[in-house]
């Protein structure tokens, strides 16, 4: 098994670096002059020189990309035009409430993704089928804003029963920051009221972001539930006496999940970046709306810093969930 | 008697319309006998056997006809009944081994869940049966075997699984469709001495299907030919394999290559066996039969040539002495 | 539960074909999800091209007095900031997403498939190096991607176009080499390959018209998932800027109005969730005609 | 016509095919019978140009087929293949018509424009058993034994002196099966055509060739006149892939 997982890390750091690559072309290159950004219009020459200094625009191309990569490893992802900030700090900031949200969004697009998919496929062809399909076909197609739009019409606004933005109330005391996530501290920290009204912020923002890809887990659970139910084995097992419930969960289940373990890794990195328009339906203070709030202002370090955080963060799950599929599955594994 | 299949008829609803695949198909086993369902793709062979276990594809309906498994009709009862009957006292063993067993399960664990559906015992209990029962299929070390995954057995090994599943509880009756096809004629040979070893030890009797007339020959007790979803003739094997009455049969036999003279052409039946969406009145094998009249368009009778030899056509006499009475096909 | 045995349908011989033709219509009727589907899509393209019979109004035309009126007789959906009667910026905002949304896919779907075809099909090292430049752009979530190439290139109609093509092709390419890989192993390559005849004749005649009926499917759902980025694009301003009438655009603006103009952003964000729906549901039910195992 | 010298084919560390050598004269049909894995097919692929041989040579009529890593195919229709499943070998999207013109690519403009003339595709069909009507319909439409007339119908257009037939009947049923066989011995009487016939099925093996090369691993174990070897077979592979045969006739002690 370990040269599997040897060449797969080789692939990660190959990919890892072609992901900075691109993303020093994004903010270097293509973009035309960042100076220009900088100076605005109507700078004068000198001070347009001395910033393409300061930048090392001059220098050849590949200067240029050694400097980017030397800052990437050493933090320094340049500073954010609009906040002044290390771009980094700012991430390191802000990313704890994303991760909160992308969690429970992950949690509930899991639960419900898998069990309508088995119960679609198992019932397949009646009426459940097309109910089921039906609401996951309205989940890929439902743009985040318009969802996001109604619940907070209606549960916020008509009636009240969920806050309609941020993410804790602004008389409730914060509580301390250990991993930056409100639920997990409260709960640390065992003061239930912020736990309470930091869960309570989080439903309306988790169940519009995880609605997305609760139709992609529906569609891939059910076509390889069919799948494995249309196996040979599957008739096997039922001519030799074994129920046919004790062969959905002990064998159809187990072998259907497996693959199922790539969509999720996928659908987990989608989520990454659907937070981005769903933080700013719900004034959610992730990384989310500060890369959209930093686009107004074609903040290119923000922006760029954001793109390779999300994808090597998106890297990195794929590669665990590829070792995962190795474990799991004996033929991959032997 | 076991087992008694009367007048069975299946038909299937799909995008083409109604097609009929069995009319009236009657076949009785008796306990410890081994008989053969032989016939070409098309004949309804499989589904005979799967009608038998209720494992008959969905859009799939029974339209006349009783299964009498010891004299209770096994097409009246319920899932919950059928479920205790399988495996514990109807085995079956399919045609594919490559695809028979759960590829995420180890062996023993296959073996145990099943044996632990049929008998109250523990599990480890269980685990022990399933290694006594890799032995009786004659697995050599059958403690590693039963910790190994299917994809790490050969054909012929994996075959051998099946059948202990199969013959896990054991059963009275084991269907065996096509079991050999898909292996080497060697491994086939190995195969087949095990069944009916396992048949004469368990006193298990054996439904065996097969297009192989002469996998038959050596054994099987007793045969029914199979064409278009219709018995044709059906007897001691001897008697049809070596005196065959319905032309298909006669023609079956004549066209296969063993022990002819490579010099001269093979005797044919002109055309293919398909599938008839509107059933034909009379003889299903009139489209293709040599020695075809006008009396062939009405349902042919059933002649009996001897005790329990018998073949459903016109222009076979009624215990006529001697076989030269027939005409050349 | 479906349990499928391998001799059932039986085989067809000439005397009772049903022409294929007959048999995708049998089935694509039988899919309730795939009518609806193909019924609102057709309602899309009928209300766009006639879209100046519909409405009297002009859709860029400013009219203060007319300043956030709510639905009524006369505007039916309400109208704007400016004045502008929202059903008419919608029914010529339905050009832009479906022309857009179209065009995008098209491309996309092509120069991923052919690229997908070859390397499938030209095998090792030419394979693995496609493969692995498209690893590195599938490293992206698809709408971080599509944001960051956007302000990269200028928030712009033509640039998120451009942005969502990019981002798209690694899909096709994906796709195509393992259809190609499947369709290689066929006995009438293999025979082809045998007759002396050039790879480019093996691609164009055998590769490429077997790999093109799974590429149709993706086509279809990726329209629905095109015109959703474009307009999200839209929403947060990196894609078509005001007053253009596209959907995105006009939710962005609309945006913050919606506590009590509620019909500002609502209809055009319903009208983005029909379009990509109705695309959707094609896909899905063009994805079970193709694929025989989930009807069988 | 064909002779094969200590032909080797490695697949990184098994190695299918040991240093197998035998030669096919003009109009024999030589029999190449092996289990699974014996290695049959991969020596077929090997002598028409779609798998290249560790080492070893082909020669045909004294030509050598492989050198180094081309292929150098003589005149191009000179060899063809027949394979075992006719679900695959007919590119389902095209028509017969254009099925059976492929080969014909292959070959110069004058002698592709004469082949390809619209009598001599009917005519062509009708030799196998089909007619003209059938020339614009699918693969899909037509039964298994059809389509491997088809198949056959392909493999002589461009008139070839020797055809490789991969296990041409294993996927057919027995009616069928003699239909096809009938077939391929009467094209190679009117066609003088040599074959190289591959299988696991003896008793076809036995009806079908003059001498037949028996395969176990790769290695070729035994080779002699097809009557020899079924009535005294030297090796004790060969005895015990006889015995363990099904036969019709009776049989003691078969599965005793």
């Amino acid at each position: 098994m370990w040269p599997i997982i040897r060449n797969r890390l080789i692939m990660l750091v190959f990919v890892v670096f072609g992901v900075s690559f691109i993303t020093f072309l994004m903010s270097n290159v293509i973009p035309g002059d960042p100076a220009r950004m900088i100076v605005g219009p109507r700078g004068d020459q000198a001070t347009y020189q001395r910033i393409r200094e300061q930048l090392g625009l001059n220098d050849p191309l590949y200067v240029q990309y050694v400097d980017y990569m030397k800052g990437i490893f050493t933090g320094d992802l340049g500073t954010s035009i609009r906040t002044q900030q290390p771009v980094l700090d700012d991430l390191i900031t802000y990313f704890p409430a994303t991760l909160e949200l992308v969690i429970y969004a992950f949690l509930f697009a899991i639960f419900f993704g898998v069990m309508i998919g088995v119960i679609t496929a198992v019932k397949n062809n009646t009426k459940w089928d097309y109910i089921g399909r039906f609401f996951s076909i309205t989940g890929v197609s439902l743009p985040v804003f318009l969802s996001g739009l109604i619940f907070i019409i209606i549960f916020y606004g008509k009636l009240g029963w969920f806050p309609g933005s941020g993410r804790i109330d602004l008389f409730m005391e914060l509580p301390p920051r250990i991993t930056g996530l409100y639920t997990v501290d409260s709960l640390l920290v065992g003061n239930f009221e912020a736990f309470k009204n930091s869960l309570w912020h989080l439903i309306m923002p988790s169940i519009i972001l995880g609605y997305v890809q609760l139709s992609t887990i529906v569609r891939q659970v059910r076509s390889s539930m069919l799948d494995v139910l249309n196996q040979e084995y599957i008739r096997t097992a039922k001519a030799n006496g074994l129920s046919e419930w004790f062969l959905i969960i002990r064998y159809a289940l187990r072998n259907a999940l497996i693959p199922v373990i790539t969509v999720v890794g996928v659908s987990f990195g989608m989520l990454l970046g659907g937070a981005v328009v769903t933080e700013m339906i719900f004034n959610w203070p992730g990384m989310g709306k500060y890369v959209v709030e930093s686009i107004g202002f074609l903040d290119f370090p923000a922006i760029m810093g954001f793109t390779l955080l999300i994808s090597v963060g998106y890297v990195i799950i794929n590669l665990i969930v590829d070792l995962l599929y190795i474990v799991l599955d004996p033929r991959v594994r032997e | 008697m076991l087992l008694e299949i009367k007048e069975l008829s299946v038909s299937f609803e799909s995008i083409y319309g109604k097609s009929h695949v069995l009319d009236h198909v009657s076949i009785n086993i008796k306990k410890g006998e081994i008989i053969g369902v032989v016939g070409e793709s098309g004949s309804g062979k499989s589904v005979t056997a799967l009608a038998i276990i209720r494992l008959l594809h969905k859009n799939a309906s029974i339209d006349s006809g009783e299964i009498l498994y010891e004299n209770e009709n096994l097409l009246t009862k319920d899932e919950k009944e059928i479920q205790a009957i399988r495996g514990k006292k109807i085995g079956m063993v399919f045609q594919e081994p490559m695809t028979a067993l759960n590829p995420t399960m180890k062996i023993g664990k296959q073996l145990a869940n099943v044996i632990r559906k049929h008998r109250e015992v523990s599990k480890k209990e269980a685990h022990e049966l399933a290694i006594e029962t890799l032995k009786d299929v004659k697995i050599k070390d059958a403690e590693k075997v039963s910790e190994k995954y299917p994809f790490q057995l050969s054909g012929g090994m994996r075959q051998r699984v099946v059948i202990a599943l199969a013959m896990a509880a054991p059963p009275d009756l084991l269907i065996a469709d096509e079991p050999t096809t898909a292996l080497d004629v060697t491994v086939q040979n190995e195969i087949l001495k095990l069944m009916k070893s396992l048949s004469e030890k368990k006193g298990t009797s054996i439904l065996f299907i097969t297009h192989d007339l002469a996998v038959v020959g050596n054994f099987c007790d007793r045969v029914y030919v199979m064409y278009q979803g219709k018995i044709v003739e059906s007897g001691k094997t001897a008697d049809v394999l070596h005196k065959p009455e319905h032309p298909y049969t006669r023609a079956l036999i004549e066209s296969l290559p063993e022990g002819k003279n490579p010099d001269e052409p093979l005797k044919v039946i002109d055309g293919e066996p398909f599938v008839l969406n509107s059933r034909p009145t009379g003889c299903v094998f009139i489209a293709r039969c040599p020695l075809k009249t006008e009396q062939c368009s009405n349902v042919p009778p059933v002649r009996w040539r001897g005790t329990d030899h018998w073949a459903a056509c016109w222009e076979v006499e009624e215990n006529a002495g001697n076989p030269l009475a027939r005409k050349e096909i | 539960m479906n349990t499928q045995t391998e001799t059932q349908p039986q085989t067809l011989t000439t005397t009772q074909t049903l022409s294929k033709q007959k048999i995708l219509w049998y089935r694509f009727k039988q899919n309730p999800l795939t009518l609806v589907g193909t019924g609102i899509l057709l309602m899309f393209i009928v209300l766009a091209i006639f879209a100046p019979l519909l409405t009297p109004y002009d859709p860029e035309m400013v009219n203060m007095s007319e300043r956030f009126e709510p639905p009524s007789s006369a505007h039916w959906f309400g109208t704007d900031e400016v004045g502008r009667d929202i059903l008419t910026r919608i029914l010529y905002g339905a050009r832009l997403s479906l022309g857009i949304g179209i065009t995008v896919v098209v491309i996309a779907g092509l120069i991923g498939s052919v690229i997908g075809a070859i390397a499938g099909y030209l095998g090792k090292a030419f394979g693995q190096f496609i493969m692995r430049m498209m690893d590195i752009m599938l490293a992206f979530p698809p709408l971080v991607l599509a944001m960051a190439l956007t302000a990269a290139l200028g928030p712009s109609l033509i640039n998120a176009m451009l942005a969502i093509v990019i981002v798209k092709i690694p899909v096709y390419v994906r796709l195509a080499r393992s259809e190609a890989l499947v369709v290689r192993e066929q006995l009438f390559v293999k025979a082809a390959e045998t007759f002396g005849l050039s790879k480019v004749w093996i691609i164009a005649r055998h590769i490429v018209p077997n790999v093109i009926s799974p590429i149709i499917v993706q086509v279809t759902i990726d329209l629905g998932e095109a015109i959703l980025l474009i307009a999200t694009l839209g929403f947060l301003g990196l894609g078509a800027q005001p007053p253009m009438p596209e959907w995105g655009a006009m939710i962005s603006t609309g945006w913050e109005f919606f506590l009590d103009q509620w019909w500002y952003p609502t209809f055009p964000g319903i009208a983005i969730f029909l379009a990509t729906l109705s695309f959707n549901l094609l896909g899905d039910g063009l994805r079970d005609l193709l694929d025989p195992k989930s009807t069988r | 016509m064909l002779e094969i010298h200590s032909l080797v084919k490695r697949f990184d560390d098994i190695e299918a095919v040991k240093n197998v050598s035998f030669q096919v004269k003009k109009g024999e049909t030589y029999g190449l019978v092996g289990e699974s894995g014996s290695g049959k097919s991969t020596i077929g692929n090997m002598i028409i140009g779609l798998l290249q041989p560790t080492s070893g040579d082909i020669l045909m009529e004294g030509k050598h087929l492989w050198d180094k890593s081309s292929y150098k195919r003589m005149k191009n229709g000179e060899i063809q293949i027949v394979f075992q499943d006719p679900q695959s070998s007919l590119d389902p999207r095209m028509t017969i018509r254009s099925i059976l013109l492929e080969p014909l690519r292959a070959l110069p403009l004058k002698e592709r424009r004469e082949k390809g003339k619209k009598s001599n595709l009917g005519k062509l069909l009708r030799t196998v058993g089909m007619n003209e009507s059938h020339l614009d319909r699918h693969p899909h439409e037509f039964s298994g034994g059809q389509r491997q007339r088809i198949a056959i119908a392909r493999a002589i257009i461009t008139d070839p002196v020797f055809i490789i037939l991969d296990e041409p009947t294993s996927a057919l049923d027995v009616s069928v099966q003699a239909q096809i066989l009938n077939l391929l011995k009467k094209l190679q009487k009117e066609r003088g055509l040599t074959y190289l016939f591959i299988s696991h099925d003896m008793s076809v093996i036995q009806y079908m060739c003059d001498r037949v090369g028996v395969l176990y691993h790769g290695e070729l174990v035994e080779e002699n006149k097809t009557s020899k070897l079924f009535s005294s077979p030297q090796k004790d592979y060969t005895k015990k892939l006889l015995s363990s045969l099904p036969t019709l006739f009776e049989k003691e002690d078969q599965y005793a």
